[in-house]
């Protein structure tokens, strides 16, 4: 097989196998590399699966919307892989003054870029989820928000992709990208220099490495995050939930399990031992978390905890972007812990980006060239 | 009765106070401090549940809190391992369907 | 050594066999003919069809389905079992309610 | 949080031997375990160990578990039950649950001898109440005291399948056949030979496939494998079954490992996934070792000793102990480690097929194929000359690490020499007094001691029985032979017990002279020879 293609995508995670996807579909010839045994094995394998719009930051709001409209409720069908989508709203949960400030903050400014949220006081929170409890006492309330199966929609995504021709080879570290005559040309692994006339990197934290060698930086940091699931429980809600303080997060699964993330308040300062594992404490302040806010979850067991790295961000906000610098280079990285929900519509305008040279939805305020210094 | 009275090599095993529990409403007996599943199986219980997806029935299967396979609805609480969780005075067994006592159907 | 990181290779049609139907991953009742279309999706890693189908997901936490499944990847690619690393290990070791998890020491890190 | 020098994660055979002595050297040692009993399997392992003096030959696995619970109390270890290791993290730090509590701990080293998990074979109907491993079925019956079922079928020819099939019988279960896909028996030939003179039928080259019932097991139907374990129609034979009972092998249980970051390798001779160690059993992680069966597929006594070089190695890291004292307690515990890992079972002979002994003798196919010893191998391994008077006559002709007849024997009739998986030889110079103690010594039921002049037309066999109701003097049943075939009455003439004996009951038959080497077990019920 020849080693040209098109475009070579680095990073088999879900913003990698959405944007190879919607390639493939407009006829490009497209090669994955995956620097792990395994696909979807960052974020795209450790998050909470949220689906939302509502909490996000304005610069991508209208990314989530239109993710939300135009490709979310078909993707199943689309896929031929069941991503469970589910769209029956969001729950964002405070109980303090503190937390109704930051949560009207928020609701505010979804409002102004037009998405239906609002702020509901805890009766109205309780007749939407009668679990919570009485302690809860003011949310924002996005009816349009959901959840998904990250994990089957990642792989969906790749078996998708690999069925309409894109290469993905696994296990395969890319070094290096080279420039021949000024344009993006070459990438370099250990087994072989792969060549394309564009390259997509999207690899999240490990991005930083590779666009080095091309003389480009995203300030970004490392951030390990964790999660759990437990045991299938009996069908209780299916809203997406999430705190105020961001303190835990998570849904009840269509397979009757719950997943959550949560966090510790040490994440910046984890420790890494080379494998992607939970820490000896994380798991336990995710389970206060939720049984504060459910304490009719006491009793469900967990059955596995997870962590995984994210790559955060200096404005919290992803990269998206052309680099005009390095002709034929795009850049699909840091999307701070929110990329999920958003992966479809990035990959769907990211292929827009690669292919045509303009996406639908206007994607500059996501540039690469956006971080300046103090003035 | 499936109990071994008495055994060439380890003689009478050991067993604590005799003790009465329900399983799915009917009074059984069994010996406080052993597995809940023992003292099912000497009463002639094989099915601790029925799965979510076919229904299928269950039962012991490793025996030592691994495989998960015997779990039932213990005192209302689901998923209970009874191959490791000791029998009490009065317990509630109840057999599990899916993930809950009602019995599925279709 | 035959790679599995070429995931276009030709493993050829997916041919269904007498026992697809037995059981494998007891726990979330995925059979054998299940795992199988799975790998001829893409899913050549013990990872990959525990996050596609939940095999090994379930109450026991793979315990019992780990090897069977890894098996199975082993005759449909064709590979040696040394190629293929088992799911990886997951705390909790054996499943345990929110409220003990939750109840531990918390003045250090 | 808590801290100690040394942590012990499986207070099994290899658990306690590490804690044991990494305490006598000086170190706070805490042990962790899920159970709510210490040791393990030993408990379940009501048979005599195989090995040596110092590998407690001889002696019941139960027993060897107390012995060790007690060595751990004197030494000061720290034994937390029903204390489930939850992780395994950075630092040397484990979360345990302890009751309805989670509980950190440090240590500066850590040993991880969490065992082994039993693999399962698949098959049309495994799912169904009744299909148990062979694990389920020692931990009912040896622990609880209940017959796991009525009317068993074992899957696996291994030691495991072939112990826990007499433990069945012992329980009180028919067991109805033994099935493997292998076409030859995987474990000690003793050890078939004690399940197929009860009747027990071996079907090598078969396996099962479909367990029938509804609600639960009610039969089973096992076909023949061709040479690629690819059924073969038409083959099928039927069995009325409540309990179908798997016995196909361990798994090393190495995830806490795994999970700690250790470089992991896939060793299908260990087992499966097992940790890389160096020779003092330290794993890539500099203070963490493995020991037992998470390292790799043995048995008990390997992982006793295994388990003590990893505890010394842990007191030598952490300066309890020098380097010196550390070698020279290792190279001992190297050479009785060695002298398991000899002979036709030895890890490094798995799967081989050996034609002949060490000492040049042709193996029994029959022994391999049907579980017991033909009379043309019966011939060819025992060599005695005198036929007067009460003698041994030993039936183990496979080169297995086991030497408790030769110590038994007050009057030096049974050599084995320096090599412990030597052939017993007998000693024609020395006479026997029919004492009985090699029969009760020996691990694999294998001695019998014959008297051919016992009456006129008459010989006395004396053989191991443990099974109830024990026989008494006067009963007529009927004389089995190796396969388990009826002979003709037996009349029993002597039934000794003794506390040296340890449960084993020695049985003194009456049959006639020609039966003599033929008869090797005795029924109690009254059946005609057909």
């Amino acid at each position: 097989m020849s080693k040209h293609t098109d475009v070579i995508i680095i990073g088999g995670g879900i913003i990698g196998n959405a944007t190879a996807y919607y390639l493939a579909k407009k006829g490009l010839s497209v090669t994955v590399l995956e620097v792990s045994k395994d696909i979807g094995v960052g974020g795209s394998s450790r998050n909470g699966g949220g689906v939302r719009q509502s909490g996000r930051d304005t610069r991508e709001l209208p990314l989530a919307m239109w993710g939300i409209k135009n490709l979310w409720p078909g993707l199943s069908e689309e896929l031929g892989v069941d991503v469970e989508y589910t769209q029956k709203g969001n729950l964002r949960l405070g109980k303090t003054e503190t937390h109704q400030k930051i949560l009207q903050g928020l609701t505010d400014k979804a409002v102004s870029c037009g998405l239906d949220v609002r702020m509901i006081d805890g009766d109205e929170i309780r007749t939407i989820n009668p679990y919570l409890s009485d302690e809860v006492t003011c949310a924002s309330w996005c009816p349009t928000d959901g959840h998904a199966n990250p994990l089957t929609a990642t792989l969906g995504y790749y078996k998708k992709a690999r069925e309409l021709g894109v290469r993905f080879i696994t296990e395969s570290p890319c070094f290096e990208l080279r420039k021949i005559k000024g344009v993006i040309r070459q990438v370099v692994t250990p087994d072989a220099i792969y060549e394309a006339d564009k390259v997509l990197v999207a690899a999240g934290y490990g991005s930083r490495k590779l666009l080095a060698t091309v003389g480009i930086d995203v300030p970004m940091m490392p951030l390990k995050m964790e999660c759990l699931v437990t045991e299938a429980e009996p069908p209780m809600f299916l809203q997406m939930l999430g705190t105020a303080e961001a303190d835990f997060y998570g849904h009840q699964s269509k397979h009757g399990s719950f997943v959550f993330g949560g966090s510790s308040g040490f994440e910046p300062f984890n420790k890494d031992n080379g494998t992607p594992i939970s820490s000896s404490i994380g798991a336990s302040c995710t389970c206060r978390g939720i049984m504060k806010y459910f304490p009719a979850l006491a009793d469900a067991k967990i059955v596995r905890a997870w962590a995984g790295w994210l790559d955060d961000c200096a404005d919290k906000v992803p990269v998206i972007s052309p680099v005009e610098e390095v002709p034929g280079l795009y850049i699909a990285c840091a999307f701070s812990g929110h990329g999920f929900g958003i992966a479809p519509a990035a990959g769907y305008n990211i292929a827009e980006m690669i292919a045509d040279g303009h996406s639908t939805i206007d994607l500059s305020a996501l540039r690469y060239d956006r971080f300046k210094p103090k003035q | 009765m499936n109990r071994i009275s008495d055994h060439p090599i380890l003689g009478n095993i050991e067993k604590g106070q005799k003790v009465t529990f329900l399983m799915d409403g009917k009074q059984m007996e069994g010996y406080e401090g052993e597995p809940i599943a023992v003292a099912l199986k000497a009463s002639g219980v094989m099915i601790h549940r029925y799965t979510q997806k076919t229904h299928e029935p269950r039962g012991i299967f490793c025996a030592i809190g691994r495989c998960t396979d015997c779990v039932m609805i213990v005192d209302g609480v689901p998923n209970i391992r009874t191959c490791i969780t000791p029998l009490v005075q009065g317990m509630t067994i109840q057999t599990q369907y899916g993930v809950t006592a009602l019995e599925v159907t279709e | 050594m035959k790679s599995i990181n070429d995931r276009s290779q030709d493993i050829g049609p997916f041919v269904s066999q007498t026992d697809d139907a037995i059981i494998i991953c007891r726990c979330e009742e995925i059979t054998k003919g299940e795992i199988r279309q799975a790998i001829h999706d893409g899913m050549f890693t013990v990872n990959e069809i525990r996050r596609y189908l939940r095999s090994g997901m379930g109450l026991c936490q793979g315990q019992t389905c780990g090897k069977l499944v890894k098996n199975i990847v082993v005759q449909e690619l064709d590979v040696i079992p040394a190629q293929l690393d088992p799911a990886t290990s997951r705390s909790p070791m054996r499943p345990v309610e929110m409220k003990v998890l939750g109840n531990e020491e918390v003045t250090h890190v | 949080m808590k801290r100690y020098d040394l942590i012990v994660v499986g207070a099994g055979p290899a658990g306690l031997s590490a804690a044991i002595e990494a305490a006598k050297c000086g170190l706070s040692v805490a042990v962790f375990d899920e159970n709510a009993k210490p040791g393990g399997q030993l408990f379940k392992q009501i048979h005599k160990f195989f090995g040596s003096k110092e590998h407690q030959a001889k002696i019941r696995g139960y027993k060897i578990g107390e012995t060790l619970l007690s060595e751990a109390d004197a030494a000061g270890v720290e034994v937390y039950l029903n204390a489930t290791v939850s992780g395994m993290y950075m630092d040397k730090e484990i979360l345990v649950r302890i009751g309805a509590a989670m509980e950190h701990f440090k240590a500066d080293a850590i040993i991880i001898a969490t065992g082994a998990s039993e693999n399962m074979v698949t098959f049309d109907g495994w799912t169904l109440p009744g299909v148990i491993g062979a694990g389920a079925a020692q931990t009912m019956m040896n622990l609880y005291g209940i017959q796991p079922g009525k009317r068993v079928l074992m899957l696996g020819s291994g030691n495991v399948g072939l112990v826990v099939s007499f433990q069945l019988m012992q329980a009180g279960c028919e067991v109805v056949a033994l099935v493997d896909a292998a076409p030859r028996i995987g474990g000690y030939g003793v050890h078939a030979s004690k399940i197929a003179r009860c009747g027990v039928p071996f079907y090598l080259s078969h396996t099962i496939t479909k367990a029938e019932g509804t609600d639960c097991v009610t039969g089973v139907e096992i076909s023949q494998v061709d040479d690629h374990f690819t059924t073969i129609p038409g083959t099928q034979k039927h069995f009325d079954v409540d309990t179908i009972c798997m016995a196909v092998g361990l798994s090393p249980m190495s995830q806490l490992l795994k999970m700690a970051g250790c470089n992991m390798v896939d060793d299908p001779r260990r087992g499966g996934q097992v940790p890389l160690v160096d020779e003092n059993g330290e794993t890539s992680i500099s203070g963490v070792f493995a020991a037992g069966d998470v390292s790799g597929i043995e048995e008990a006594s390997s992982a006793m000793i295994e388990g003590r070089m990893s505890g010394l190695s842990a007191a030598a890291y952490l300066g309890f102990l020098s380097e010196k004292d550390k070698d020279s307690s290792l190279n001992e515990l190297e050479v009785a480690l060695d002298s398991l890992h000899q002979g036709m079972f030895a890890p490094g002979s798995k799967g081989k097929a050996f034609t002949k002994t060490d000492e040049g003798i042709a193996v029994s196919q029959s022994l391999l194929k049907k579980g017991y010893l033909d009379e043309a191998d019966i011939a060819r391994f025992n060599h005695f000359g005198k036929k007067t008077g009460v003698h041994p006559v030993i039936e183990c002709t496979q080169n297995i690490p086991c030497n408790p007849c030769q110590d038994a024997c007050p009057k030096q009739c049974i050599k084995i020499g320096k090599t412990i998986t030597a052939i017993p030889r007998i000693d024609e110079d020395n006479t026997c007094t029919g004492c009985g103690l090699c029969i009760a010594s020996c691990s694999g039921q294998a001695i019998f001691l014959v008297d051919e002049d016992y009456e006129p037309g008459y010989a006395s066999i004396t053989l191991p029985y443990e099974f109830l109701p024990r026989p008494q003097k006067g009963d007529l049943g009927t004389a089995l032979s190796r396969s388990g075939q009826p002979l003709g009455v037996a009349e029993i003439i002597d039934v000794r017990s003794a506390k040296a004996f340890d449960h084993t009951t020695l049985v003194t038959i009456k049959v006639p002279v020609a039966q003599a080497m033929t008869a090797r077990f005795y029924k109690r019920e009254a059946q005609r020879a057909e």
